[in-house]
C-alpha cells in the first residue's frame, strides 16, 4: 500500500505575494552581484515597488479561506492581514532606512544591497509565518525571519554594540528556538500530526473539561515560552532592550514590528489555531504573562534615557497588551464576534505607525549627527517643530491618547478582555498605559519644555520625510477610519477552519 | 532487557556522558571532540529508531560540517587565547543547575505520566521496506507533503549564507578601489574597542596631535583621522581595522 | 522498561536538553554555548525521531531533516557574527561582552 | 441629520482654526492673533445662536447629529445639547475667546500658543457636545494635551512638573473610565441589545447594583478627579501655579466642569442606583473638601495658590449639590458651575494682570494697589464679592442652593457646608486687603491709622515684601511702582464675566430656565421631590 | 402705592450705580446731590406707604420676578409691606436722609467723596429690600447687603491697615452669625417647602416645639451677629473706623437693628418656642449689661457711643426674648433717633476738633459749638432714659416687659444697665462739654460745625426728644396699636392652636392689663436710675468729688477695671482660642503636613516608587547573556512547574 508519487499540483496564487517577495529578494541579490553600480537608491526603489505590489496582491487575498501544498500553506483572511501588517511596516522601515543607510550615523560603511535583501527575507519569513498551516512551515517561517534580523542587527559591523546586540539575539534566538522546537516536538508527539488544523481536530477529540494530562500542558507551555521570546514577553524579553539599543535605528524600527508580528502571528496559528481545545489552559497563562510584561516594560523604561532602549522596554510593554488581547480569546459566545485576534491584528498595525514612527524622528535626528540620548531632543520642538510635532503624535499614540490609533488600537485590547470578562486585565492595561504615560510625557517634555543645547540639526532626507509623513497620516487616520479596517482583521476567524492536509 | 535496550543504554549513557563533557570540558577543544562523540552515539540511536537517512545526516551535517565549522573558528579566534572557565559566578551556576534539575523533574514527570498516542501514522516498517526503504519514503515525502518546506528551507539556508556573508567578509570586500581611503582609528580606544582608554598613546601620535604629522586630523570625537591609515597600524594593539590582515 | 519503548528515547532527549541548556546558562565562551545549544537542537531531534518511531509515522523524521537544515544555517549565521565581533574584540567571553545593559 | 450641523460647526470652527495657523507658518504674532480671535468669535457667535435657538421646554437633546462610524463596535458620531450642556459650551466659547483676547502677554512661540488655545477648545467642547461615551472619551482625552503644553511651554518656573503631573494624574484617572466605558458597552449587549455607546440608550438600561458600583467608581474617579474633589485635588493648585493666566482660566474655568458635567451626564444616568448608595459619601467627601480647601485657601502665600483652593472649595459644591439629588442641589451645582466660572476666571485674569506688571504672585509683594489701579480694584472687588457668596453676585445662589438641596438631605453636611461662608469671606477678603488695599511697601503709614486701637495695635505700613520691579515702571517718591490701570484689552477681557456674574446673582432665572427641563428629566430616576 | 414700591429701594441703587461709575472722572461733588435726591425721594414713597398703611390692615405688595426659581425653593423678588415695615421704612429713609444732609458737610473735601455717596445710597438699599423682603432669601440678600455696605464703609479709608482690618473683621464676625442665620433659613424650607413669609407662618404648626426651637436659635444667631449681641459684639466697637456718619447710620440707626427686625417679622417663628425666647433675653441682658461695663472705661467719644448702641441693641433683645414685640419696636425706633443724633453729634464734634476722638484731649466744649452741645444732651437724655425724653419711654416699657414675663432677675440685671447707660452717656457728655478745656488750644481750634451737619442735627433732635410719646400712654400707645397686626397669632391649627391658646390668653391678660400702679413703679424706677447715673456723672467729671473720682475708682477696682476696659478679652480670646489656632492647623496641618505630605506625598509617592521599582528593575538586565538565558529558564521553568502543578493531572 505504497502512496503513488502523485504530481504535486498546488495552488501557487494562494502565495502570489509571498513570491513576489520571493521574487524581489532574489532580484536584489542579483542586481548586487550583476549590477553594482544600482547599489543603493535603485534598490530601494525597487524593494518599495516590490512590497507595493505584494500589498496590492494581498487586497486580492482577503475573503479566501483556502489552503495547498497538503495544508501547509493557508490562505485565509488572517494570513492576509499579517502580510498587510508586515508589508507596511515593511515600507515604512524601508523609508526611514534609505537615508540613514548612507548618511554617517554608523561607523564605517555598511553592505547597503545585502541590506533589502535581508529586510525582504525577514518579511518573507513573517509572511510565510502568517500562511502556516503547519508545525514545519512556522518553525521555517520564524527562523528565516529571525535568521535575517540577526544580521540586521549586526548590520553596523563597526560598531561593537551592534555586535553585541546581534550576538545577544542570536544566543537566546537559537536558546527559544529550541524550546520552540522542543515544543513543536511535544506536541507532535500528543497528536500525532503537524497540521496545525490536524492538531485542532485530534484536541477536539481530547477531553479538556478536568486536568490536562501534563505532557499536553508541557507542550502547549514550551510553545509559550518559545513564542514568548519571539514577541518579547517578560521573562522572556531580555534580549530586546540589548538588540534594539545596538541594531542601527532603522533595523530597530523594524525589528520592533516584524519580528513581533511573526511572533504574534505563530502565537495566533499555534495557539488559536491549533491548541484552540485547550484555550482555558492557556488563556490564563497568556493573560498573567500579559501582566508581567506591561507592567514590567512601562517600569522599566521609566529608567532610560537612551531613547532607543526606552522604545525597547517600550515594545515590551506594548507586548504586553497585545498578549493581553491574545488572552482574550475564546470568550464571545459566537466566534465570529470574539474580538480578542482582531484586536491584536489591529494593535500591530496600529503599532506599525506610531512606533516604526518614533524610531523614525530618532533615525531623523541621527541623519544631522545627533545622539539617541534624551538630552538630544532638548528643545527640538524651537528648532524643528514639525519633527517635534511629529514625535508627540507617535507618543501620544503609543501613550494611547485619542484620537490617535494607538487609543483605537487599545480600546480594541479592552473591548475584548471586558468581553472575556478579564476585567481585570483591562484595569491592568489602563494602569499600565497610564504608567507608560510618564516616560513618554518625558520625551515630550524634554522637547517642548527644555532650551534646546546642540545647534540646529540640519540635513535633508527627503525619503524619511516621506515615511514620516506617511506614518503621521497613518496614525491619525487608521483610527479614526478604523472601522473597516477592522472588518478586515475580524476575518481572522477564518483561521479556525479546519482543513486537513 | 532485551538486548535492543542494552544497545540504547550504552549509546544514550555515552552520549550523556559526553554530552556533560561538552558542558563540562574546560577546554572548547575538548568540548569539541566530546560534541563529536555525542552525535555519533545519536547517529546510532538514529539508526535503531529506523531512521537511517537521519542518522547519515546527522554524521555528515553535525559530525562532518558543523563540527569542523567550530573547530576552524576555534582556530581562528586562536586557541591560546581562549578562555577557559565555567560560568560567571556561582550564584548564577547554583541556579542554573537548579533550573536544569528542576526542568528536568518537569519534563520527566511529563514524560513518565503520558500515555502513548499509539502508532497513529502508516509507516511501519513492512511499509516502508516495500516502499524500498526509510530513504526512498523518506524523498518521496519530502516531494510531496514536504515540498512546500524543502522549498523554504532552501530559502532559510539562503539567507543563512547571506547573512553570514555580510557578517562576516572583510571591509575591503565591500569598498570598490583600494587606493586612496581614510580609515578611522580610535584613540581612545585600546584594540579598536570601546572598552578601554588607552593609558599612553604612541609617540608618533602624539606628534600628530600636535599637528605635526603631515597627513591626519583630529575631529572632536577623539577620532583621528588620517589620509593613509596604514602609517598607523604598526601595532595591532590599536589598529581598528587590522588592515594589514587585508593586504 | 524491559522493552524499548519511546519513553526511553524521550529521556534521553530530555536529558541532552536539559545538559545542553545548562552549558548554556553556566558557560561564558560563545562557542561553547553554541554547542550546548546543538546539544539542546539534537535532544529536541532525538525526540522528534522518537515520537515518529512510535507512531510509526514519518513526519518527525522530515521535522528532524527540516530542524538539521535549519540547524546548519543558524550556524553559519552564529560563526558569522562571532567572526565579526571577533574582528572587534579580541575575545568570545560574553562576560566582555557587555557593553549593552541595564 | 437633515438640518445644518450646528454643534460641529461650533466645536470644529477653532479646529479649522488652529489648521489654518498651523499651515499659515508665515503667519506674524498678530496675524496669528487674529486669526485665532476670528475663530474664537465664530464659535462663541455661533454658541450664542444655537443658545438662543434652544427649546427651553425640550428635556431631550437638540440639535443632534448622528453619523456611522464603527458600526461594529457600536461608536458613532453622535453630538446633542441639553439644557445642562448648552450653558457649559457657551460658557467655554466665551471663555476661550476671552482667553485669546486675554493673551497679550504671552510673548514667546505665539503662533503655537494660538493653536494650542483653539485645540484646546475643540477639545472642551466636544466634550459637552458628545452623546457617545467613546466619542466623548476621545474629547475628553483630547483637551490633556494641548492644556498640558499651555501649562508646560508658557507656563511659569516649575512648569514641568506642574504639567507632567496634570496629564498623568488625569489620565490616570480617566483611563479607568476607558474600562467603565467598555465594561458598560458589553453589559448592554449581554442584556440582549444592540451594541451602542449612545449614553441615551445605555441610559435606557438597568444594569445590576454590583455593576452598577463598579462602572460608577471608574466613571466617578475620572471626574472626581477633574473636578477636582477631596482628596484628588492636589494637581490643581500645582497646576494654576504653573500655568500661564489663560490657562488658569480656561482650566478653572472649563476644565474643572467637565468633572461636574461627566456625574450629571454619566455617572446619574448610568448608574442611578450606586450613585444613590454612595451619595452619603460623596457628599461626605464633597463637605471635606469645601471646608479643607477654604481653610487651606487661608494660609497661601501666592495669589494662584489661594484661588486654586478657592476653586477646591467651590466645587465642593458642585458634587454636594448633585449629589443631593433635588432640583435645588441640581440648580445650585450647576449655577455653581457658571458661577465659578464666571468669578474664578476673572479672579485669575486679574491676577494676571497684577502678575504682567510685577512679575510676582506673591501676595505679600503688593499693596495699596488700588491707588493705584482703581479701575481694577473695582472689578477684582466685584470678583472677590462674588466669590466669597454674597448675595446678588453668582457665587450665592448656586451655593446656597446646593447647600439647601444638601441639607435637605443630609444635615450636617448641609450645615457644614454652609460654614464655609465664614471662612469664604475670610481667605477672600483678606487677600483683597493684602493685595489691593492699603499701602504699598515703602509708603509711610496713615496717621489716623490705628488711632483708634489705643495704641495696643502699630501703624502699619504697606505690604511687606518686595517685588522685584526692575525697570519697568516709573516709581514715584516711596520706591513704588506707578503701575498703569488696567489696559482696554484686560478691561475687554475681565469686564464680561464681572457683568455675568452680576446677572447670575441679579437675574439667574434665564440661566435656570435652560436647564429646568432637562434637570427635572434627569431628577426622575431619583423619585425626588423638589420639582 | 403699592406699584411704587419697588421705587424705594431702586432709586437708591441707581444712585449708587450711577455714582460708582461715574463719579470719580465725571460727577465728583454733585455725586452727594444725586445721592441726596435719590433717597429724599425714597423718602417721600416711604411717608405714602406709612400713611397708606396708617389706614389700612392690608399690606402693600408688588411682585417684582422672580429671583430663584429652584422647584420649591421658590424665592420671587417682591416686594411686601406691612405696619412693621412702614415703621422701618420710616426710620431708614429718616435718618438715611439726615445723614446723607450731614455727610455732605462732613466729608467735604475727601478725596472718595464720590464712594461714599455711592455707598451710602447702596446701603440704603440694601437696608430697604431686607426690610422689604417678603420672603427669607431675599431678606438674607438684604441682610448681607448691608453687611457688604458696612465692610465698604468701615474701610472706607482703605489706605488705613486698621480700617481694613476692622471691615474684614465686622463681615467676616457677621458671616459667622449669617452663618446661623441661612441654615435656620435651611431648616424651615426643609420642613416647611417654603421660605415665603407668610406661607411660612400658615405651614408653622406642621412644626414640632423642638424643631420651632432650634430654627428660631439659628435664626437668632443671625441676630447675634448683625445686631452686635454677646459673644459677636466685638466687630461694632471697631467699625467705628468708618467716618462718622456712617457709624450713626450703620452702626446706631439701621443696620444693628436689623436683627431685632428679622426677629420681629419672624415673629410666629420665635413666639412660638419659649425656650429659645428664654435664652433670647438672657443674650439680650447680658449684652445690655456688659456693654454698658465697658462703656464707662472708654475714652473715645464714639467707642462710648458704640459700646451704649450694643447695650441698647441689648435692650431690645431683651424685650423680643421676654415678648415685649411692640417694646422692642419701639425702643429700636426711638434709638434710631437719639443714637444717630448722638453719633452725628460727635462727629460734629470730632470734625470740630480736628479729627480728635479722645475725650480725655477735649472738655468744655459747650461753649465752642453750642448747637452740637445742645443736640447731643437732648440725644444723651434721651439715651440715658431721662423721664420724658424719647428713651425713657421705649427702655421702661421694655423693663416692664421683663417684669411681666416673669424674668425677675434678667430684669434686675436690665436696672443695672440702665443705670450704666445713663452714667456712661454723662459720662460722656461731661468730659466732651463741661469742665477744663485739655486740648491743646495752640494748635487746637474748636468750632462749631457749618450748618449742613448742625440743621440735621438740630431735625433729628425733635424725634430724639418727643417720638416717645408714640408710645404713650405706656403699654397702650399709638404705637402698640399699629404694631398689633404683627404681633399677634392667627390662623394656626385647631391642636396647635389649643396649646398657644393658653398661653397667649395668659399673655394678653398679662400685657394688655397692666396696671397703672406697675407703670408708674417702674416710671419712677427708671427715672431714678437714670439720674443717678447722671449724678454720678457729674459729681465725677463735672464737681470731681473725691468719692466718685474715676481713677481712685478704676484703681479700687483693679482687675475688674481691666477686664472692662479691656471688653472682657474678647479680642484677645479669640485671636488666642480661635483665630491663631485655625491659622497654625491650616497652615501647619492641613496645609504641609495634609496636603503636602499626605495626599501629594501619595501622589508624588506611587511616582517615587514607581521610578524607584524602574530604576531598581532595570538592573535585572546585566548584560550578561548567561543571566538573560536564566532568566529565560527560570520563567520557563516557573511558568510550567506552576502550569503542571495547577491545570494538569500530575498532581490532582
Amino acid at each position: 500500500m505504497l502512496p503513488g508519487i502523485e504530481k504535486i499540483n498546488p495552488d501557487l496564487s494562494l502565495l502570489t505575494p509571498q513570491l513576489i517577495v520571493l521574487g524581489l529578494s532574489l532580484l536584489l541579490l542579483l542586481i548586487d552581484a550583476v549590477v553594482p553600480r544600482w547599489r543603493g537608491a535603485v534598490m530601494a526603489y525597487l524593494t518599495l515597488i516590490g512590497y507595493a505590489a505584494a500589498l496590492v496582491a494581498t487586497f486580492f487575498m482577503f475573503d479566501m479561506n483556502e489552503s495547498t501544498f497538503y495544508g501547509m500553506i493557508r490562505a485565509d483572511d488572517f494570513s492576509a492581514f499579517v502580510n498587510v501588517i508586515v508589508l507596511v511596516a515593511g515600507i515604512l522601515s524601508v523609508l526611514v532606512s534609505i537615508n540613514y543607510m548612507t548618511s554617517r550615523a554608523e561607523p564605517g560603511s555598511m553592505p547597503v544591497p545585502e541590506y533589502y535583501a535581508l529586510i525582504s527575507f525577514s518579511i518573507l519569513g513573517a509572511m510565510i509565518v502568517g500562511a502556516a498551516g503547519d508545525l514545519v512551515i512556522v518553525f521555517l517561517g520564524i527562523e528565516m525571519s529571525s535568521l535575517a534580523v540577526y544580521a540586521l542587527t549586526g548590520f553596523a559591523r563597526h560598531r561593537i554594540t551592534s555586535l553585541e546586540g546581534a550576538l545577544k539575539y542570536f544566543l537566546l534566538g537559537l536558546f527559544a528556538s529550541a524550546i520552540l522546537l522542543y515544543g513543536m516536538a511535544w506536541t507532535y508527539g500528543a497528536t500525532g500530526t503537524t497540521n496545525l488544523s490536524e492538531i485542532a481536530a485530534e484536541l477536539a477529540n481530547y477531553d479538556t473539561s478536568g486536568n490536562i494530562e501534563a505532557s499536553l500542558l508541557l507542550a502547549v507551555l514550551l510553545l509559550i515560552v518559545g513564542l514568548g521570546f519571539k514577541v518579547a514577553a517578560v521573562p522572556f524579553h531580555m534580549w530586546t532592550p540589548d538588540a534594539y539599543q545596538g541594531a542601527p535605528t532603522p533595523v530597530s524600527a523594524y525589528m520592533s514590528v516584524i519580528p513581533k508580528a511573526a511572533g504574534f502571528a505563530a502565537m495566533v496559528r499555534l495557539l488559536v489555531q491549533a491548541l484552540e481545545p485547550l484555550a482555558d489552559e492557556w488563556t490564563i497563562i497568556i493573560a498573567i504573562l500579559a501582566v508581567v510584561t506591561m507592567f514590567f516594560g512601562n517600569i522599566v523604561a521609566i529608567a532610560q534615557t537612551d531613547i532607543k532602549r526606552m522604545l525597547a522596554y517600550s515594545s515590551i510593554g506594548h507586548t504586553g497588551y497585545m498578549l493581553a488581547a491574545v488572552a482574550a480569546y475564546g470568550a464571545s459566545a459566537s466566534i465570529d464576534d470574539d474580538l480578542s485576534v482582531t484586536s491584536l491584528l489591529f494593535y500591530l498595525l496600529a503599532y506599525a505607525f506610531m512606533n516604526i514612527g518614533a524610531f523614525a524622528i530618532v533615525t531623523w535626528l541621527q541623519d544631522r549627527g545627533r545622539g539617541v540620548d534624551l538630552s538630544d531632543f532638548r528643545g527640538l520642538a524651537s528648532q524643528s517643530p514639525v519633527a517635534a510635532l511629529m514625535m508627540t503624535v507617535f507618543l501620544l499614540s503609543l501613550t494611547g491618547l485619542p484620537p490617535l490609533v494607538g487609543f483605537y488600537a487599545k480600546y480594541y485590547v479592552i473591548l475584548a478582555t471586558v468581553d472575556a470578562g478579564m476585567i481585570w486585565l483591562a484595569v491592568a492595561i489602563v494602569l499600565a498605559s497610564a504608567a507608560s504615560a510618564f516616560y513618554y510625557l518625558r520625551v515630550i517634555a524634554t522637547m517642548y519644555f527644555a532650551e534646546a543645547e546642540q545647534p540646529e540639526p540640519v540635513g535633508s532626507t527627503p525619503w524619511l520625510g516621506a515615511g514620516l509623513l506617511a506614518m503621521v497620516a497613518g496614525t491619525i487616520l487608521v483610527g479614526i477610519f478604523s472601522g473597516r479596517v477592522f472588518d478586515l482583521a475580524q476575518g481572522w476567524v477564518d483561521a479556525l477552519t479546519i482543513i486537513p492536509g | 532487557m532485551s538486548t535492543e535496550v542494552l544497545i540504547f543504554d550504552l549509546l544514550a549513557v555515552v552520549a550523556v556522558i559526553s554530552a556533560l563533557g561538552v558542558v563540562l570540558a574546560r577546554n572548547p577543544i575538548h568540548s569539541a571532540v566530546a560534541l563529536v562523540v555525542t552525535f555519533i552515539n545519536l547517529a546510532g540511536i538514529f539508526v535503531m529508531l529506523h531512521a537511517e537517512f537521519l542518522a547519515a545526516v546527522q554524521l555528515i551535517v553535525y559530525t562532518g560540517a558543523v563540527t569542523v565549522l567550530i573547530v576552524f573558528v576555534i582556530f581562528l579566534v586562536r586557541v591560546n587565547d581562549l578562555p577557559e572557565f565555567y560560568g560567571g559566578n556561582p550564584v548564577q551556576r547554583a541556579f542554573a543547575v537548579l533550573i536544569g534539575l528542576a526542568l528536568f523533574a518537569e519534563v520527566a514527570a511529563a514524560i513518565l505520566t503520558r500515555s502513548a498516542l499509539g502508532s497513529t501514522g502508516p509507516w511501519t516498517s513492512e511499509v516502508i521496506a516495500e516502499a524500498g526503504g526509510n530513504v526512498q519514503v523518506l524523498g518521496q515525502l519530502l516531494y510531496t507533503e514536504f515540498s512546500i518546506a524543502v522549498q523554504i528551507t532552501a530559502v532559510v539556508l539562503l539567507v543563512g549564507t547571506v547573512a553570514a556573508l555580510v557578517l562576516a567578509r572583510p571591509d575591503s570586500a565591500l569598498l570598490p578601489g583600494r587606493g586612496k581611503r581614510t580609515g578611522l582609528i580610535s584613540l581612545g580606544h585600546p584594540r579598536g574597542t570601546d572598552r578601554e582608554v588607552a593609558a599612553a598613546l604612541p609617540a608618533s601620535l602624539e606628534a600628530s596631535r600636535r599637528g605635526e604629522a603631515p597627513g591626519v586630523r583630529f575631529d572632536d570625537r577623539g577620532v583621528v583621522l588620517v589620509d593613509n591609515a596604514e602609517v598607523f597600524t604598526e601595532s595591532t594593539a590599536w589598529g581598528g581595522d587590522r588592515l594589514e590582515e587585508e593586504e | 522498561m524491559d522493552e524499548l519503548s519511546a519513553t526511553h528515547f524521550l529521556l534521553l532527549s530530555a536529558a541532552l536538553f536539559i545538559i545542553g541548556m545548562m552549558g548554556v546558562l553556566t558557560r561564558r565562551n560563545v562557542i561553547v554555548i553554541f554547542m550546548a545549544v546543538e546539544l539542546m537542537i539534537n535532544g529536541v531531534n532525538v525526540a522528534l525521531i522518537g515520537f515518529a518511531w512510535e507512531q510509526n509515522s514519518m513526519i518527525g523524521q522530515s521535522f528532524a531533516l527540516f530542524v538539521i537544515a535549519v540547524a546548519a544555517a543558524e550556524s553559519v549565521v552564529g560563526l558569522g557574527i562571532i567572526m565579526a565581533l571577533q574582528r572587534r574584540i579580541d575575545t568570545v567571553d560574553i562576560a566582555d561582552i557587555r557593553q549593552l545593559r541595564e | 441629520m437633515d438640518s445644518l450641523p450646528i454643534l460641529s460647526m461650533i466645536t470644529y470652527a477653532p479646529l479649522v482654526g488652529a489648521a489654518i495657523l498651523f499651515f499659515a507658518s508665515r503667519a506674524d504674532a498678530e496675524m496669528s492673533r487674529r486669526i485665532a480671535l476670528a475663530f474664537a468669535t465664530i464659535s462663541f457667535l455661533l454658541s450664542l445662536a444655537m443658545l438662543i435657538a434652544f427649546d427651553v421646554n425640550e428635556p431631550g437633546m437638540q440639535f443632534t447629529e448622528h453619523i456611522e462610524w464603527l458600526p461594529g463596535v457600536g461608536v458613532n458620531y453622535d453630538f446633542g445639547v441639553d439644557g445642562v450642556s448648552a450653558l457649559l459650551v457657551v460658557l467655554t466659547t466665551l471663555l476661550s475667546l476671552i482667553g485669546v483676547i486675554a493673551s497679550g502677554s504671552i510673548t514667546h512661540r505665539r503662533r503655537e500658543y494660538y493653536i494650542t488655545l483653539l485645540l484646546l477648545e475643540t477639545g472642551m467642547i466636544g466634550v459637552f457636545f458628545a452623546l457617545d461615551l467613546f466619542l466623548f472619551y476621545i474629547f475628553w482625552e483630547l483637551m490633556l494635551v494641548p492644556m498640558a503644553l499651555l501649562i508646560g511651554v508658557w507656563g511659569s518656573a516649575n512648569r514641568v512638573y506642574a504639567a507632567v503631573k496634570f496629564f498623568i494624574y488625569t489620565l490616570a484617572a480617566s483611563l479607568l473610565m476607558l474600562v467603565g466605558i467598555v465594561a458598560v458597552y458589553w453589559e448592554n449587549i449581554n442584556q440582549g441589545n444592540d451594541p451602542t455607546l449612545n449614553i441615551l440608550d445605555l441610559a435606557a438600561v438597568q444594569y445590576s447594583d454590583d455593576f452598577q458600583f463598579w462602572v460608577f467608581l471608574a466613571f466617578f474617579i475620572a471626574f472626581a478627579v477633574k473636578v477636582p474633589m477631596w482628596p484628588f485635588h492636589t494637581w490643581l493648585p500645582d497646576a494654576h501655579v504653573e500655568a500661564p493666566t489663560v490657562g488658569s482660566v480656561i482650566l478653572a474655568g472649563v476644565l474643572l466642569k467637565m468633572g461636574g458635567y461627566g456625574m450629571i451626564r454619566f455617572n446619574l444616568s448610568l448608574t442611578p442606583d450606586a450613585a444613590e448608595d454612595l451619595a452619603p459619601y460623596i457628599i461626605a467627601l464633597s463637605v471635606i473638601g469645601i471646608i479643607y480647601g477654604a481653610l487651606v485657601a487661608l494660609v497661601q502665600p501666592d495669589m494662584k495658590k489661594l484661588v486654586a483652593y478657592s476653586s477646591v472649595s467651590h466645587m465642593g459644591f458642585v458634587t454636594l449639590g448633585i449629589f443631593a439629588f433635588n432640583m435645588q442641589g441640581f440648580y445650585g451645582a450647576m449655577l455653581v458651575m457658571l458661577s465659578h466660572g464666571f468669578v474664578t476666571g476673572g479672579l485669575f485674569l486679574c491676577v494676571g494682570v497684577l502678575y504682567d506688571r510685577a512679575h510676582t504672585r506673591l501676595i505679600s509683594a503688593f499693596g495699596g494697589v488700588v491707588s493705584r489701579m482703581p479701575v481694577y480694584a473695582a472689578l477684582f472687588g466685584v470678583l472677590m464679592l462674588a466669590s466669597l457668596g454674597l448675595p446678588g453676585l453668582s457665587g450665592f445662589v448656586g451655593e446656597f442652593l446646593a447647600i439647601v438641596g444638601a441639607f435637605t438631605e443630609h444635615r450636617w453636611a448641609g450645615a457644614i457646608g454652609m460654614a464655609v461662608v465664614i471662612l469664604s469671606a475670610w481667605y477672600m477678603m483678606w487677600l483683597f486687603q493684602r493685595v489691593v488695599l492699603g499701602r504699598a511697601a515703602g509708603e509711610p503709614p496713615d496717621p489716623l491709622d490705628g488711632a483708634l486701637q489705643s495704641g495696643s495695635v502699630p501703624a502699619v505700613a504697606g505690604g511687606q515684601g518686595v517685588a522685584d520691579h526692575g525697570d519697568e515702571w516709573p516709581v514715584d517718591e516711596h520706591g513704588v511702582p506707578q503701575w498703569p490701570d488696567v489696559t482696554r484689552l484686560e478691561l475687554i477681557a475681565i469686564v464680561p464675566l464681572v457683568l455675568l456674574s452680576i446677572m447670575l446673582g441679579v437675574w439667574p432665572g434665564p440661566f435656570m430656565d435652560v436647564m429646568r427641563t432637562t434637570l427635572e428629566s434627569i431628577l426622575v430616576p431619583f423619585g425626588s421631590q423638589g420639582v | 402705592m403699592s406699584d411704587l414700591l419697588f421705587l424705594i429701594p431702586l432709586l437708591p441703587l441707581i444712585a449708587a450705580a450711577v455714582n460708582y461709575i461715574f463719579g470719580r472722572w465725571y460727577l465728583r461733588e454733585t455725586s452727594a446731590y444725586i445721592a441726596t435726591a435719590a433717597v429724599a425721594v425714597s423718602f417721600a414713597l416711604s411717608l405714602g406707604v406709612f400713611i397708606d398703611q396708617l389706614g389700612s390692615d392690608d399690606p402693600l405688595r408688588q411682585h417684582l420676578y422672580d429671583w430663584v426659581p429652584a422647584g420649591l425653593f421658590h424665592a420671587p423678588l417682591n416686594l411686601y409691606a406691612d405696619h412693621l415695615t412702614a415703621v422701618m421704612l420710616m426710620v431708614v429713609t429718616s435718618v438715611s436722609l439726615l445723614v446723607h444732609i450731614y455727610s455732605m458737610g462732613y466729608m467735604q473735601g475727601d478725596p472718595g467723596y464720590y464712594r461714599f455717596f455711592s455707598f451710602l445710597p447702596l446701603f440704603v438699599f440694601s437696608m430697604l429690600m431686607l426690610v422689604l423682603a417678603d420672603n427669607l432669601l431675599v431678606m438674607f440678600f438684604g441682610w448681607e447687603a448691608v453687611g457688604l455696605c458696612s465692610y465698604l464703609l468701615i474701610g472706607f479709608y482703605f489706605r488705613r491697615h486698621s480700617a481694613n482690618q476692622a471691615a474684614k473683621k465686622a463681615f467676616i464676625v457677621n458671616r459667622i452669625g449669617d452663618f446661623g442665620f441661612s441654615v435656620g433659613v435651611m431648616l424651615l424650607f426643609w420642613k416647611l417647602d417654603t421660605i415665603i413669609f407668610e406661607q411660612l407662618f400658615d405651614r408653622l404648626d406642621l412644626l414640632s416645639t423642638n424643631t420651632l426651637t432650634v430654627a428660631a436659635l439659628l435664626l437668632f444667631t443671625g441676630a447675634v451677629g448683625k445686631s452686635a449681641q454677646l459673644p459677636l459684639f466685638v466687630w461694632l466697637p471697631d467699625a467705628m473706623e468708618g467716618p462718622t456718619p456712617v457709624s450713626a447710620l450703620i452702626h446706631a440707626a439701621t443696620m444693628v437693628t436689623a436683627g431685632v427686625y428679622m426677629m420681629a417679622r419672624l415673629y410666629p417663628v420665635f413666639s412660638a418656642s419659649s425656650d429659645a425666647l428664654l435664652v433670647i433675653a438672657i443674650v439680650g441682658a447680658l449684652t445690655a449689661f456688659i456693654a454698658g461695663t465697658i462703656a464707662i472705661t472708654q475714652f473715645d467719644i464714639k467707642r462710648v457711643i458704640a459700646y451704649s448702641t450694643v447695650s441698647h441693641l441689648g435692650f431690645m433683645v431683651f424685650a423680643v426674648g421676654v415678648g415685649a414685640w411692640a417694646a422692642a419696636i419701639f425702643h429700636l425706633m426711638t434709638h434710631a433717633f437719639f443714637k444717630g443724633l448722638l453719633f452725628l453729634g460727635a462727629g460734629s464734634v470730632i470734625h470740630g476738633m480736628h479729627e480728635e476722638q479722645d475725650m480725655r484731649r477735649m472738655g468744655g466744649l459747650r461753649k465752642y459749638m453750642p448747637t452740637t452741645h445742645l443736640t447731643f444732651l437732648i440725644a444723651a437724655a434721651s439715651n440715658a432714659g431721662i423721664i420724658l425724653f424719647a428713651g425713657f419711654w421705649s427702655k421702661d416699657e421694655v423693663l416692664v416687659g421683663g417684669w411681666l414675663d416673669e424674668r425677675y432677675i434678667l430684669t434686675f440685671v436690665m436696672f443695672g444697665a440702665a443705670f450704666l447707660s445713663s452714667l456712661y452717656i454723662f459720662r460722656a457728655y461731661f468730659m466732651t462739654f463741661w469742665g477744663e478745656e485739655r486740648f491743646d488750644a495752640r494748635e487746637v481750634h474748636p468750632h462749631e460745625s457749618p450748618s449742613i451737619m448742625t440743621v440735621p442735627l438740630v431735625i433729628l433732635a425733635i424725634p430724639a426728644a418727643i417720638i416717645g410719646f408714640a408710645g404713650f400712654p405706656p403699654e397702650d400707645g399709638w404705637i402698640h396699636d399699629f404694631l398689633e397686626p404683627n404681633f399677634t397669632t392667627e390662623q394656626r391649627s385647631e391642636e396647635a392652636a389649643s396649646a398657644v391658646a393658653v398661653f397667649q390668653a395668659e399673655d394678653e391678660a398679662d400685657e394688655h392689663h397692666v396696671s397703672t400702679a406697675m407703670t408708674l413703679t417702674f416710671g419712677a424706677i427708671s427715672t431714678l436710675l437714670s439720674f443717678g447715673g447722671l449724678g454720678v456723672a457729674y459729681l465725677a467729671y463735672v464737681r470731681k468729688h473725691p468719692a466718685f473720682s474715676p481713677t481712685v475708682w478704676a484703681a479700687r477696682a483693679g482687675p475688674i477695671y481691666q477686664l472692662f476696659a479691656n471688653k472682657y478679652y474678647l479680642d484677645e480670646i479669640y485671636e488666642r482660642l480661635i483665630v491663631h489656632p485655625l491659622y497654625w492647623f491650616s497652615e501647619q496641618v492641613l496645609w504641609q503636613i495634609v496636603d503636602i505630605r499626605i495626599i501629594d506625598g501619595a501622589v508624588n509617592g506611587v511616582a517615587s516608587v514607581v521610578n524607584y521599582s524602574a530604576a531598581q528593575l532595570r538592573r535585572v538586565q546585566t548584560g550578561f547573556v548567561a543571566n538573560y538565558a536564566l532568566a529565560i529558564a527560570i520563567g520557563a521553568v516557573i511558568v510550567i512547574g506552576l502550569a503542571l502543578a495547577f491545570q494538569s493531572d500530575l498532581l490532582n
